[in-house]
């Protein structure tokens, strides 16, 4: 891209900014008018334009010059105000914050010894500038991986036939009895009131659940449940259940309606 | 170019087409000045053809050009690719089955009471068109209810003489007592499972059985 | 059965399934009597895979199996079978898969507190379409939001067998690490001095709008 500065255009003020009128636009800023919009696509928003303005610069990210970088972010937004280009509400958020920090890091800090030390203003931009940098990178590195239909080709011959059957599932007698044994079992369960069994502990209950659950990644819900100790022991163990919920130790994951639902450790969380 | 390379791209073009490729389309992947004589690529395909001769695949010229497809002789096998494996019917629809057997005739809100949960149509359905179950008559209430019952279909296909040599209930509801560790498997959870099939063997319907 | 028989079903099957197989599915191929050992099986296929190694195409184990492929060298040639180019796409698409690969199980509102922009419905609904990603569950917040997965398509669609596979995530530089000090420099005279600059990769507006 040519750096030109067309003449006729230091009549008029290229932008106004801080309400002063900005006769030229930013050097290090300067994009051709035309090339503007294609530009401002070019950025993935607020985080990507200051990681831009850094970047350029060869700044230290874990120093940003805040007020340098407030200044040339918001004469970046005046000058696509100016273009009249939509500006993504983002853009202007980020433009608050920087200057929040900017306000900050000019005020003295107050040091109380009962409260913590308030830390760096810019601590948690930084945090974030890092954390999308990453992905940003990731992205690049994602998109240049062998794939399918860019890379590699599936291969797919011939084959004589393609003719599929559809045998009809076969049930043994005895699948059968047991689904009866079943359906009659849970409906003694809907019709006995009487509770025989011993109190169980939510609180034991709640560590076999959580035992079981942690070994494995997903476990199905209805598998946690013993029908054989009854009515009482299946309340204990959804009372148990519902607690590691509230506790945030377990996880309910249900992927369609209606669907089997499964419960996961959260620790597992983090990966797949 | 030399001829391996030729050879390997016209083998990968071939393979990856998914239908088959003349002799003008193959030379026209590759550029002016690196494309083979026609000759030259007549005679790699011919190598090719000779190098799959021991192999799974086979070259064969049809009527719009070259292609490489499944040897006849293996097809016995690569035709099981695309065999579906039997579904298995889901607990919903074995507790149904089991219910109209037992209680027959009985309509389907009586089933929903027993099981607590609604049936749903495509059970009733699926149990209809493999003939197991029938519509035997009405019952005589509000909105006059079908009434289900077993067929004969489902006593031969179950290997019972009638619906006598069904284990009585008593002997079902003791089923657990008689083994208390059984560990009651959910057939629709199997079903996801896939692979192990059958993972429970409930002895003890064996034993009523005999 | 003997192995260059086994090697040439396995071959046929994998050629023409036009999807990754797995060692279990190719088992299937096999009646009970005939079925080879798995050992055997990963035997013949790392066979195939040197068979391979001189020619067009090219034997490798992805997420969901064994798949064979047009090896990458020759794909500036295959793809002028196709009129059409492979789809390119967006930074903002490529971003949120990636943080949905890294990240996951996350929700929409979690990629967008990193990107710091909203994310558009067309990018989280290309990535359902293609099956790269899918909803496998709700983040249990106000309004209930979608958790995004990714899919063992995903990883067969970038050749991986694992998220494992993944190239590792830049580290983060901690900033209490560097800056030690809370000594609250000016920034401005800070950027004056600029001494303290690290090695980065200074990112042009020419590369940006290309």
């Amino acid at each position: 891209m040519e750096q030109q500065t067309p003449r006729q255009q230091q009549e008029l003020p290229f932008a106004m900014v801080h309400g002063e009128p900005l006769l030229e636009p930013p050097k290090d800023l300067y994009i051709p008018p035309d090339a503007l919009e294609v530009f401002l696509e070019a950025f993935e928003g607020p985080l990507d334009l200051l990681l831009y303005l850094i970047r350029k610069q060869n700044l230290n990210i874990l120093d940003i010059p805040i007020a340098d970088i407030t200044r040339q972010y918001v004469d970046y937004i005046a000058l696509m105000e100016n273009m009249r280009l939509e500006l993504a509400a983002e853009y202007l958020v980020m433009a608050a914050m920087l200057a929040e920090i900017k306000s900050r890091m000019l005020l003295p800090r107050p040091r109380h010894e009962d409260e913590e030390e308030e830390g760096d203003p810019r601590a948690e931009l930084v945090r974030r500038l890092q954390e999308y940098e990453r992905f940003k990178q990731a992205a690049v590195d994602i998109d240049e991986l062998p794939r399918m239909e860019r890379d590699l080709h599936q291969v797919e011959v011939v084959a004589p036939h393609k003719q599929s059957e559809h045998p009809l599932p076969d049930v043994e007698l005895k699948d059968l009895l047991f689904a009866f044994h079943e359906v009659m079992r849970r409906a003694d369960l809907f019709s006995s009131h009487q509770i025989e069994r011993e109190v169980l502990s939510v609180r034991e209950r709640m560590s076999n659940v959580l035992a079981s659950v942690g070994s494995t990644g997903f476990t199905d819900f209805t598998e946690l449940f013993e029908m054989r100790e009854g009515r009482m022991g299946v309340v204990v163990t959804f009372m148990a259940i519902l607690e590691l919920i509230k506790e945030s130790l377990i996880e309910l994951v249900q992927i369609d309606a209606f669907g089997v639902i499964h419960v996961k450790a959260s620790s597992l969380a983090e990966n797949e | 170019m030399n001829t391996q390379k030729i050879s390997n791209i016209v083998e990968a073009a071939l393979l990856a087409a998914g239908k088959p490729l003349s002799l003008e389309r193959l030379l026209l992947l590759f550029a002016d000045d690196e494309q083979p004589h026609r000759q030259q690529l007549v005679e790699v395909l011919m190598q090719l053809q000779q190098h799959y001769q021991q192999r799974g695949v086979d070259l064969v010229e049809v009527s719009s050009g070259w292609r490489i497809q499944v040897r006849k002789e293996y097809s016995p096998w690569i035709s099981r690719l695309w065999d579906e494996k039997p579904a298995r019917y889901s607990r919903a629809l074995l507790e149904t089955l089991s219910l109209i057997a037992y209680r027959q005739p009985l309509t389907r809100g009586e089933i929903e009471d027993v099981r607590g949960v609604a049936v749903s149509t495509n059970i009733i359905k699926t149990l209809l068109e493999r003939d197991w179950v029938r519509v035997v008559g009405k019952r005589d209430v509000p909105g006059r209810p079908s009434l289900y019952a077993t067929t004969r279909e489902f006593l031969d296909y179950f290997g019972l003489r009638g619906l006598d040599d069904l284990p009585p209930l008593a002997k079902i509801r003791e089923f657990d007592v008689i083994n208390p560790e059984l560990d009651l498997p959910d057939p629709e959870m199997d079903q996801q499972a896939g692979a192990r099939q059958e993972t429970v063997q409930p002895q003890d319907a064996e034993q009523l059985l005999q």
